[in-house]
């Protein structure tokens, strides 16, 4: 009863409601941003699950010497270290790559059609080589063994997750820690700010109660009460509205049989780890709140 | 002693209360009343000389023994001072509260001063609901509900009618009568005339007659 | 009479005020004396029956004319309701500007006005560097600047001194010699002793002395 | 002085601040919004000033034969009504248009160096058209009449502003614009909100304004002043936050010599239309707060 039945009006003012839609608004913010950052990441541990796929060009050669070629490269590949398989990339794959980029001489074209890009135009060779996943191919040597093999071979490799995708995710998930960070901390600065403006409103009540004989934790402990019921109630709200936009826009498509905006879902543990911000924001809170009244009270 | 930014308003003045005494405080409109008792009461930090309460000199003790000075000290305020969001019952429960005292001990306490006092009737209302007499009741409950050492009472009896305040006089008198010291501002004529105690005059802030 | 959702204050009160008369109101705490002023003062809206002010029946006159009848009378509150972040000057104002009075009016009454209530030196303070007093004084010029047809004043001696009374009565007789109907509620046997107006006299909500 | 020396204490709430910072913020995301909608603006403006640019493209051909057909195209173009100019896009053009994509071939071709792409494959001939601006030329017809001369040919059009693009410039601007208006009617819902609340916190003060024959509109006519003050400061910081943006994004990269983000500038007339918004909001509030002031007022 003594918890609820606060000496200090602190539900009736305006600056209650305030702080509850502050801690809600960001709370549903960090909570967005952290479920961005736990979507990153799930894509970048999947990645890392697939088997790395890496291809190697060899230069233009006559029809004749080509297969040779290709198939001793392709040998040598197999018996890399970690190397899952290699495949020659087929003639077919190659005009499917190359015919869209002469797409404008198509047109005139018709009259000799059957013929594919490669045969009519000096293309180099595909190799692609899986890697098992987890290891580490060093690209750099592998080329110049290839090269002692075909001089003028190179290796493109997309990276794990093709490397400017990977490079976004990874990005994406650093933006979401960061940014969801900054929400978090944002409440608790406002919760300062609120708990001193609160001090100030009402400090009429708070000279009465220490002319009383009130220690400063007897005041202070009721903005902790009032802070964390706000802040809990706040990021209730806040939580379930963020949860809301992100199983639309995460789960929503797959539901109305749409595909999907992004490739990814939240795994369980996401859940329940997004579920903590909430929480872990109210205890930061209270706790601020506290500091900030014990802090400023002891100056006065 | 001055405030913010404003004159002195009480000049000089020494003075030693008997402990376990009882004294009328008396005075003009703006002599300094008010202001001497906030000084008795430990609630006024700028003032030049010593004040020394309960044997201890207030510049010097910390906030701690502060806090535990100012327990044993009641007052009445002339502005009553209530907690608008509180009861009656609770605006008088919060000095036990804060002195630490547990649920059953409020619980018979208070209503029983309240009682006394003729609040039965309004006991779980809030300030805002009370006639200024009541209201005036009310915060007089609350100064004596904890049976303080030091009673400081500024003009207690200015808003209830002549029966009533004969009866909180013989209040005041019965807690002297157990040993709390009492300090009574008040303009009544009547009351100093009636209840035969040493008298204080303050006049523009000094003090012109000591009994 | 009665408050939001609490039990009926005042009861079959009958009562017709004489146009330039003065009365004394008196009762117990909590008989409900302030709760008639507030009637009279046409401030509160929850009554069975008819309130007449200066011949209309209040229940009937819109929102224009409500608000011209009230710029004809004055209130002393019991608690005095200064607006806290108003000089004593604008406090004082108030009235007199809110009736569309030029500032040459207001700097011509006001100043007079204080410095006959010896607030000279506070003229500029606002309520809370005041003494209770000083407040109550400031409250009655509030209330008598606009030289009011009707003034209805609660306990407008409880927080000053003796003579500083005997000038407010001197204040309000002139006044009511002037045309201005007055009615008093005090707690104090003097004043009605020394004044011989006719007096009215409440208990528990019901009217059970009128003269 | 009586504006400024409000009966009811509202400069001291803590709601005042709140509306500061409300309509600080709502005015400087409204600026900005309609300074996207002005960019957007600009640059339709400006496309539309600008010569059509089409691409007629002939099948490969012999050789021998191009250069005649090329000749016989570029003539007919010319002739078309309201065409600026029409010029054969050139071999070398043509190379580097092409190169980027056999990029893969080109390790093992150092060898053959010097011979462009477009004298080793058969590529198609361009031909590009000019159309003065304000003419909409008829493509379909136009396409009819090369193939009649030359079958297999095609014509390439980027649109005004590349059709994509020109879509994605008309959405901003419409979205700058919606979204402004939301901002601004925001701040006008935020103000009604802090009028009703402030109505009820001084509900004493003004109760008391009314015992002394106070009508509503001098009630109404403080918070109107109040919120006028309120909303210009307000709008102010706003509206200067907002600009710093503006400028330090739109022309920040080209005062340090970079290239620009964007590839337009504000005009001096969106620059005064864009100072409207925080006055003109000014005005809003003002206005608003009155009327919430007297409806409430007159609903109790
Ligand atoms: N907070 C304050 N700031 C500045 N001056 C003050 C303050 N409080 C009181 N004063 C001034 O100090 C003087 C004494 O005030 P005080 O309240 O002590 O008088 P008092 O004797 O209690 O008067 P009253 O009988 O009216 O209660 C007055 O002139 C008053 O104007
Ligand atoms: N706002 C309110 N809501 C509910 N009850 C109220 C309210 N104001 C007063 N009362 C009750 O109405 C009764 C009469 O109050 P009123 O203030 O009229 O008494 P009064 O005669 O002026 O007393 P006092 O001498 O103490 O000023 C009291 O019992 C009080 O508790
Ligand atoms: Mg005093
Ligand atoms: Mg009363």
């Amino acid at each position: 009863m003594r918890t609820l039945d606060l000496d200090l009006p602190l539900d009736a003012s305006p600056l209650s409601r305030f702080m509850l839609w502050v801690t809600g608004t960001l709370v549903g913010l960090a909570v967005l941003a952290f479920a961005l950052a736990s979507l990153a990441q799930g894509r970048i541990v999947e990645e890392a699950r697939r088997p790395r796929v890496v291809t190697v060009a060899l230069p233009p050669a006559p029809p004749g010497e080509a297969e040779g070629l290709v198939g001793r490269v392709t040998a040598m590949l197999e018996r890399e270290p970690g190397a899952a398989y290699a495949a020659p990339v087929s003639k077919a794959e190659i005009d499917g790559l190359v015919e869209p980029l002469l797409a404008g001489a198509g047109a005139g074209d018709n009259a000799g059609a059957g013929a594919g890009a490669a045969d009519r135009f000096p293309l180099p060779r595909l190799i692609d080589v899986a890697f098992n996943p987890g290891t580490a191919p060093d690209l750099g040597a592998l080329e110049r063994r290839v090269q002692r093999l075909v001089p003028g071979s190179t290796i493109g490799d997309a990276g794990p997750l093709g490397s400017d995708d990977g490079r976004l995710v990874r990005l994406l998930r650093a933006l979401g820690l960061a940014t969801g960070s900054v929400f978090v901390l944002l409440a608790l600065v406002a919760v300062v700010m609120v708990t001193r403006m609160s001090l100030r409103q009402h400090h009429e009540t708070v000279d009465l109660l220490r002319l009383m004989g009130a220690r400063d934790g007897y005041v202070a402990r009721q903005f902790e009460h009032h802070a964390l019921l706000g802040a809990f109630k706040g990021g209730l709200i806040g939580f379930a509205a963020a949860m809301l936009v992100v199983v639309g826009v995460v789960h929503g498509p797959a539901m109305l049989g749409d595909p999907p905006v992004v490739p990814v879902r939240l795994r369980p543990l996401d859940w329940v780890l997004l579920s903590m911000v909430p929480v872990v924001t109210a205890l930061l809170v209270t706790l601020t709140a506290r500091l900030a009244a014990v802090l400023t009270l002891r100056r006065t | 002693m001055r405030y913010d930014g404003a004159a002195e308003v009480l000049h000089d003045i020494t003075l030693t209360l008997k402990s376990g005494s009882f004294y009328f405080l008396t005075g003009p409109v703006g002599a300094g009343k008010t202001s001497l008792l906030r000084l008795l009461s430990l609630s006024h930090p700028a003032y030049r000389g010593t004040i020394r309460v309960f044997g201890r000199d207030f510049a010097l003790v910390g906030r701690e023994e502060a806090a535990r000075l100012r327990q044993r000290i009641g007052v009445v305020f002339q502005d009553f001072r209530l907690l608008e969001h509180l009861s009656a019952f609770d605006n008088v429960a919060l000095p036990l509260r804060i002195a630490g005292a547990d649920d059953e001990r409020v619980a018979a306490s208070v209503p029983e001063m309240l009682r006394w006092l003729g609040l039965d009737a309004v006991m779980e209302a809030p300030p805002r609901q009370l006639s200024m007499g009541e209201r005036q009741l009310v915060c007089i409950a609350r100064a004596v509900v904890t049976r303080p050492a030091l009673l400081l009472a500024d003009e207690p009896t200015s808003n209830v009618d002549p029966e009533r305040a004969e009866r909180l006089m013989h209040l005041f008198v019965q807690l002297h009568g157990l040993g709390t010291s009492v300090v009574l501002s008040t303009h009544s004529q009547d009351l100093p005339r009636r209840h035969p105690f040493p008298g204080l005059r303050l006049e523009a802030g000094r003090l012109v007659a000591a009994a």
